[in-house]
């Protein structure tokens, strides 16, 4: 499905790694894979594959452990209380660090002196940050240094509450928690901005003073562009991989029959890992081993080894289990390099894991966005122009654009956009599900809704008129009917409290980590392992490994070991953007090909017969063409010449090439979610009574787990859409809800009864067709509780949280 | 958390003799780990310690002192609980449930089941306000003896909309509400011995003394919380609102108690939670009661009349016609 | 929007779909809107300068932290 | 992980310490010190239990209590909450802290029969009593139906905020073998997940109540 807006792709990349059609295998087969959707005109399609590429796979139901609800392969020990989390690591020795953080949104450090942190008994390491390169990493010469005060000049200039000023390590965390409050700092404070609007104005306080840009780069990002705005301001970004403005916006407005202009705003939004970030670091001379909370066991071991000068090889990553992650825990992470530090300072193991105000504070948020989008439409429903011009704030960071959603969505052949990055004195964002996407649905569905209601038509129907997604019109189909959609006049319902329907959907690209590789392993005692570095983040990763590896060995996803989150196993992708199933799967898969095949060709020799004629299948080998040639998987083990089969793989590029390079696949993964909503008019309580969410993540691997994500997508959708805040001091620059307390998130009684609707999605791409499904199951559903808040109430809400607030203030009760 | 010494105590005179503070003073004037504080189930004291604005040098533990945790109804007399009565208990007491439903709701709607299997009833009326000010350790406002309001001036969205002049914050706790409309009595013992007062003279507004929220003294324990009988024709309701259903702080409570003699009310107690830094009776609105056949009228004038002298902050004005609904369905729920 | 081809090797950088590689190797430069940077140094987004890190920043030889990209090999 | 550093008696303490963590302590003259006043290689001698009525600390006291049916002693500061005790001493690492205040319930255990928060209570404050955690919730050998039916509905993701569910939800079913999906919501209406395994959770604990009737 390539984008049928796209006029000319600007490939924002290097030469070396120029788009690609098709790829040419110098050994190639020609393969039949299914392709469409099973009951809805599922054909074939042909692929010029590898030689070396397993046969392709039949649909979901004539398989017998892929597609199939399997459990999940470590429930068992998350049940129990025995998976070992990051934060539940003790190694012998071990000391606690904390991190003393800036009080103040601006200051610059007059003084600093950790002397009597580092005399506190019990402290053996004191790290603090300096702003020059390499200082940062080794400076400070070990715990019995002599007292030290700093240079001024050397210290950061602190732009937010909960920048990182030093660390110490300490056998206890009371011990740490206390030494770090001896740290003496004397501050000289300055002034700050935390607002998105305040922050653009003239004369707001500035939070870069000089801006370098790279000459000869001034690209998209970096420039200070609209002559009214000042400081504080980064971009525009007018485009992305699919392209740049398109068309004549303002010709097009001119030839609309009606244009819709609103403004919409979206809240900050804070991850929430229920596990904090952090890590154990292990500083030994012949190895560093860093137990991580990470997204990305092969990032944080990069990192570190860039960071530290040290090879690759003598860095190991290792997470087993995480606790949440959320698109927040890329890289080693302040902590991950500050407990490096300390434990080499200190000659121990450094456990280091943020509080969780910490986590609040300082690991990243969604950033916020203010969005002025205008669309022209015709009168038959025809999109003729989109026009969105968006600020947004990742606080001393950048990323705070609203995606590509009012780009790429809906057909339009006149688009144009502005997304600017505003600094402010707050905590840097971080990727968070879906970034810009979330926030770009909120906009855009709503003004969709707020046409059709414009054209007489029912929304959901119009968006047949303006939707090309062949997926996502059937999503829409069964979605509907599973939900028993019937469009309802907006505010008709009579009583204080209404009832209201809506829907939004959604877009996310698929796209490929190419740097994914596994290692399967056949033991002559007849188990089987799966190895790689990818990691489970709760995705359940390690059972849709198991059940591609059983499904080729023919065995049970149970008779599978699968040993992954250490990077001494080959490198798997990092587990965001929804890549993770559609690039380690067919990796994984190909892996336990190889070693099939180098078992079946020990069998074949043992048996006499041809590799070609041999099968695997319900735990047995057996012969096709010869039936008194069978034996259990147990028996044929035993034929192995040498005690263990290896084969490792790589994830090859799309059958058929990709879009753009890169990894950039064809095809979108749409999805179509419908909320119900109950809205109290005399209280500005909203409930969300009900969800049917569709989706579609091509081949359904295994469709529990695919249930379990999108259950989650929805309810983190309903916290976005009417509880989480991140809400500041404007005084103090301190967020004043940095706890589980007062950022409000769903529980068990916010959580709206939801149906999954899955499509069974084939596209012919790889040896297993999956993609993943953690965004898509995220990014439509604020907007569709938002178009049925407004279908209740008959007013629209322009801005979120949706809180009884401003609930009762859109009803003029307030 | 800081380092301190802990003793469990076998008797009330004997944890009065340890004692030195509240938990107030200990914020206030005994610093630095010099207080010696009681504790119940201590939820909320090592929330305080926990975020480092309470520091006591000794805390006493009440948990071993027999007899304060027995919970008694009696029709002529009424229902008396110990201070460790448990919200729990509370909550899963049928005489509760049965004579007193406004409390059992607000009990049922306390906190989460965990706390409410731990919290006792006398730290529930101890605790100390939830407001995100006074609650961080990186403002020192007026509460824990500073100079500065932050709320008034800054995030006051779930703050108070009476009684707002010196500290917004306000009283944590929901049962109270309750309590206050069955007019309760609190028992306190103390070096003196005992005294009972009703539970509307022990919360104090801060314009009485912005650190502490009530009337207890250094060495004075909740020996007893006492509720009078309930008559027949008593008809009572409670209403939380939250913006969660689950756990989740009110932002806005009403408990109504009226004694009905038929469609007519003879007597009313109104109370708001949430609404101000004491769980605030509204004799306005109870007067616009008193006396009335009960129509959707009278409620409507009785809920006007509730927020008069309402002095909304800059974000919280919602909270008037929250106010006024709650007080509508809640008094509408209770004559059922 | 080409993307620079050379850049510090301590800058990297996360968009929406995973990370980018630093260093020598091209920045992925998929959607700079909704791309995050952060320094390896201060594992921050800003630079051991007190600058912002990010792409069209942290290719500036005269940035005085800039380090030159250096091929990083599998040892 | 075997090594209880803080659960010792006189005669096991020298097994308390790992070679590699003694060859570490012994390398670094002031930490040595200092680690014997507070840390990891600290012992103390035997002292008999304190009256009930002695000032506990502000150093580490003697604090008995059964957990999982087994009696342990630990020498730990007031200050210690259970959670932490039951983490860091006992090495019962099942139980989380997530939020440390009582909000998210991931750190529920049973105490004397009933969900509480093990990050809100004082480890002092256990003394004689029995606490249950994750860990103990399997009886010889057997996962409580809660637990398997958290399996069978795929009732974890991440896994975190899981060990306080199935406590919350098991304990739900000590009390009351019917309940409804209101009671399975209440029972869980102070538990936090941000994966949003809810809809499984409630699930699996009615369907692991039906399993129990039978």
């Amino acid at each position: 499905m390539a984008n049928p807006n796209k006029k000319k792709i600007v490939l924002p990349v290097a030469p070396d790694n120029q788009a690609h059609g098709p790829v040419k295998h110098l050994h190639s087969k020609k393969v039949k894979l299914p392709y469409g959707v099973p009951g809805h005109g599922l054909t074939e399609m042909e692929r010029e594959v590898s030689i070396d590429e397993p046969p392709p796979l039949p649909i979901n139901e004539k398989l017998n452990v892929v597609g199939k609800r399997t459990k999940r392969a470590d429930a068992i020990y998350k049940v129990t209380g025995t998976a070992k989390y990051t934060s539940d690591i003790q190694l012998p020795g071990m000391l606690y660090g904390k991190f003393l953080r800036s009080p103040h949104p601006h200051a610059r450090i007059k003084s600093l002196d950790v002397s009597a942190a580092r005399r506190y008994p019990g402290v053996h390491a004191v790290h603090v940050l300096k702003m020059e390169p390499g200082g940062s990493v080794e400076r400070d010469s070990g715990h019995d240094a002599p007292a030290e005060t700093y240079n001024i000049e050397e210290l950061p200039l602190l732009r937010y509450v909960g920048q990182p000023i030093a660390a110490v390590a300490a056998e206890s965390q009371y011990i740490a928690d206390e030494a770090a409050r001896l740290i003496k700092v004397e501050y000289e404070t300055r002034p700050f901005v935390l607002e998105l609007d305040k922050a653009r104005q003239k004369g707001a306080p500035i939070v870069f003073e000089k801006v370098i840009e790279d000459e000869g780069n001034e690209g998209d990002v970096g420039v200070t562009a609209a002559e009214d705005q000042e400081g504080n301001l980064r971009g525009p970004s007018t485009g992305s991989f699919l392209g740049g403005p398109r068309g004549d916006v303002e010709k097009a407005f001119a030839e609309a029959d009606f244009v819709l202009e609103r403004e919409f705003r979206t809240q900050v939004q804070t991850h929430c890992c229920l596990e904090t970030h952090g890590v154990v670091a292990d500083w030994q001379p012949d190895m560093l081993t860093v137990y991580a909370s990470t997204q990305n066991t092969a990032g944080v071991r990069d990192d570190l080894a860039e960071l530290f000068g040290l090879p690759k090889s003598k860095v190991r990553v290792i997470t087993e289990y995480m606790g949440g992650g959320f698109g927040s825990k890329f890289g080693a992470g302040h902590y991950g390099v500050m407990a490096t530090i300390l434990s080499k300072k200190a000659g121990r193991p450094v456990k280091l894991m943020l509080s969780r105000e910490e986590e609040h504070i300082s690991a990243g948020n969604r950033p916020n966005s203010h969005q002025m989008l205008k669309m022209g439409f015709k009168n038959d429903g025809k999109i003729t122009a989109i026009d969105l011009t968006s600020y947004g704030t990742a606080g001393v960071g950048l990323g705070a654009g609203v995606g590509r959603i009012a780009q790429d969505m809906y057909e339009c052949p006149n688009f144009r956009t502005a997304q600017y990055d505003v600094f402010t004195h707050a905590g840097p964002g971080a990727a968070f599900r879906a970034p810009g996407n979330v926030q770009g649905v909120f906009s855009v569905e709503q003004m969709i809704d707020e046409a059709a209601e414009r054209l007489g038509l029912d929304p959901l129907k119009y968006r047949d008129v303006i939707d090309k997604h062949e997926v996502r019109k059937l999503m829409r189909l069964k979605g509907a009917e599973a939900f028993g959609w019937e469009y309802k006049k907006p505010g008709s319902d009579p009583g204080p409290i209404k009832r209201g329907f809506g829907m939004a959907q959604g877009q996310w690209t698929r796209f490929i980590n190419l740097n994914s590789s596994a290692t399967v392993r056949i033991n002559k005692d007849g188990s089987v392992a799966v190895m790689s570095s990818v990691q489970d983040i709760g995705t359940g990763t390690k059972t849709i490994l198991a059940q591609v590896v059983a499904e080729e060995l023919g065995l049970a996803a149970e008779d599978i070991t699968v040993k992954i989150g250490d990077t001494l196993y080959p490198d798997g992708p990092g587990s965001g953007g929804s890549v993770t199933a559609g690039s380690i799967t067919p990796a994984v898969r190909n892996a336990a090909y190889k070693a099939k095949m180098d078992l079946l060709g020990q069998v074949a020799g043992a048996w006499d017969v041809e590799i070609g004629d041999l099968e695997m299948k319900n735990g047995d080998v057996y012969s096709r063409s010869d039936s008194s040639k069978k034996m259990s998987f147990g028996e044929a083990v035993k034929k192995m010449r040498t005690n263990q089969i290896m084969a490792t793989a790589s994830r090859p590029d799309d059958y058929g090439g990709f879009e753009i390079g890169n990894g950039i696949g064809y095809g979108r993964l749409g999805s179509v979610q419908f909320a119900e909503v109950l809205v109290d008019t005399e209280t500005g309580f909203i409930k969300v009574e009900r969800v049917v969410a569709a989706h579609s993540c091509g081949r359904p691997l295994n469709p529990m787990q695919v249930e379990s994500q999108i259950n989650g997508g929805v309810i983190m959708g309903v916290g976005y859409a009417l509880y989480e805040d991140r809400i500041l001091d404007l005084n103090t620059g301190h967020q004043i809800n940095a706890n589980l307390d007062q950022y409000k998130l769903p529980y068990s009684k916010e959580i709206p009864k939801i149906e999954t609707v899955i499509i069974e999605h084939y596209g012919a791409f790889s040896s297993t067709d999956a993609s993943g499904i953690g965004e898509p199951a995220n990014i439509p559903t604020a907007g569709a509780i938002a178009n049925a808040v407004y279908n209740a109430i008959g007013v629209r809400l322009y801005e979120l949280p949706m809180t009884p607030q401003k609930v009762l203030t859109a009803l003029g009760v307030s | 958390m800081n380092r301190f010494e802990y003793i469990k105590a076998p008797s009330i005179d004997e944890a009065i003799d340890m004692m030195d503070s509240t938990v107030p003073e200990a914020m206030v004037t005994k610093t630095g780990g010099s207080a010696k504080v009681v504790k119940a189930a201590g939820t909320d004291l090592l929330d305080l310690i926990k975020e480092g604005i309470l520091e006591p040098g000794r805390v006493i533990d009440l948990k071993n002192i027999p007899g304060l945790d027995k919970l008694s109804y009696d029709k002529e007399k009424g229902l008396a609980f110990g201070p460790m009565v448990t919200i729990a208990d509370l909550e899963n007491s049928p005489e509760v449930k049965k004579h007193y439903r406004a409390l059992h709701e607000a009990a049922a709607h306390a906190a989460t089941p965990q706390i409410r299997n731990m919290a006792t009833m006398g730290g529930n009326l101890m605790q100390r306000p939830r407001c995100w000010y006074f609650r961080s350790n990186g403002h020192h406002c007026r509460k824990k003896g500073g100079t500065t309001c932050f709320a008034q001036i800054g995030q006051n969205q779930f703050h108070s909309i009476f009684l707002t002049n010196v500290c917004p914050c306000v009283h944590p706790s929901s049962l109270a509400t309750a309590l206050v409309a069955y007019d309760g009595k609190v028992e306190l013992t103390g070096p003196e011995g005992k005294r009972v007062i009703p539970l509307s003279e022990f919360f104090t507004p801060s314009e009485v003394d912005v650190t502490c929220e009530n009337v207890a003294t250094s060495q004075e324990i909740i020996t007893n919380i006492m509720l009078p009988p309930v008559k027949s024709g008593t008809r009572a309701f409670y209403v939380k609102h939250g913006q969660r259903e689950s756990y989740d702080w009110s932002m806005g409570d009403v408990a109504v108690v009226m004694q009905m003699d038929g469609k007519k009310c003879q007597d009313a107690r109104i109370v708001f939670g949430a609404a101000a830094p004491i769980p605030l009776r509204r004799e306005a609105a109870e007067e616009e009661l008193k006396g009335k056949t009960i129509s959707e009228k009278v409620i409507a004038k009785a809920a006007e009349k509730a927020l008069e002298g309402a002095t909304p902050l800059a974000q919280n004005g919602y909270k008037v016609p929250l106010f006024k609904n709650l007080l509508k369905r809640t008094v509408t729920e209770a004559i059922g | 929007m080409d993307s620079p081809t050379r850049y510090c090797r301590y800058l990297r950088g996360k968009n929406a779909y995973g990370t980018l590689e630093g260093g020598d190797k091209p920045f992925l430069n998929f959607d700079p809107a909704t791309t995050t940077y952060w320094c390896l140094h201060t594992m921050g987004p800003v630079g051991p300068d007190s600058q912002p890190a990010h792409l069209t920043t942290c290719g500036n030889d005269k940035r005085k932290c800039f380090a030159v990209p250096k091929e990083r090999e599998e040892l | 992980m075997k090594n209880d550093s803080k659960e010792r008696s006189p005669e096991k303490k020298k097994q308390g310490v790992s070679r590699r963590a003694f060859l570490r302590g012994a390398g670094m003259t002031t930490a040595g010190t200092v680690a014997l006043a507070s840390g990891m290689l600290s012992f103390k001698a035997a002292e008999p239990a304190p009256p009930k009525t002695a000032i506990l600390g502000p150093g580490e006291t003697e604090v008995k209590f059964m957990v999982n049916g087994q009696q342990r002693t630990l020498w730990i500061e007031p200050r210690t909450t259970l959670a932490d005790a039951l983490r860091d001493h006992l090495h019962l690492t099942g139980t989380k802290v997530v939020c440390d205040r009582g909000a998210c319930s991931a750190c529920t255990v049973w105490l004397d029969g009933k969900p509480v928060n093990s990050c809100m209570t004082l480890a002092v404050d256990v003394e004689g009593r029995e606490v249950t955690t994750v860990e103990g919730l399997a009886r010889d050998g057997e996962l409580h139906p809660v637990q398997e039916a958290f399996i069978e509905h795929d009732a974890s993701m991440c896994g975190y905020c899981t060990p306080g569910m199935v406590m919350s939800c098991a304990g739900l079913l000590e009390r009351n073998p019917n309940p409804s999906l209101d009671d399975v919501k209440l029972a869980t209406s102070g538990n936090l997940c941000r994966c949003g395994t809810y809809p499984k959770v409630f699930d699996a604990t009615l369907a692991a109540a039906k399993k129990m009737k039978k």
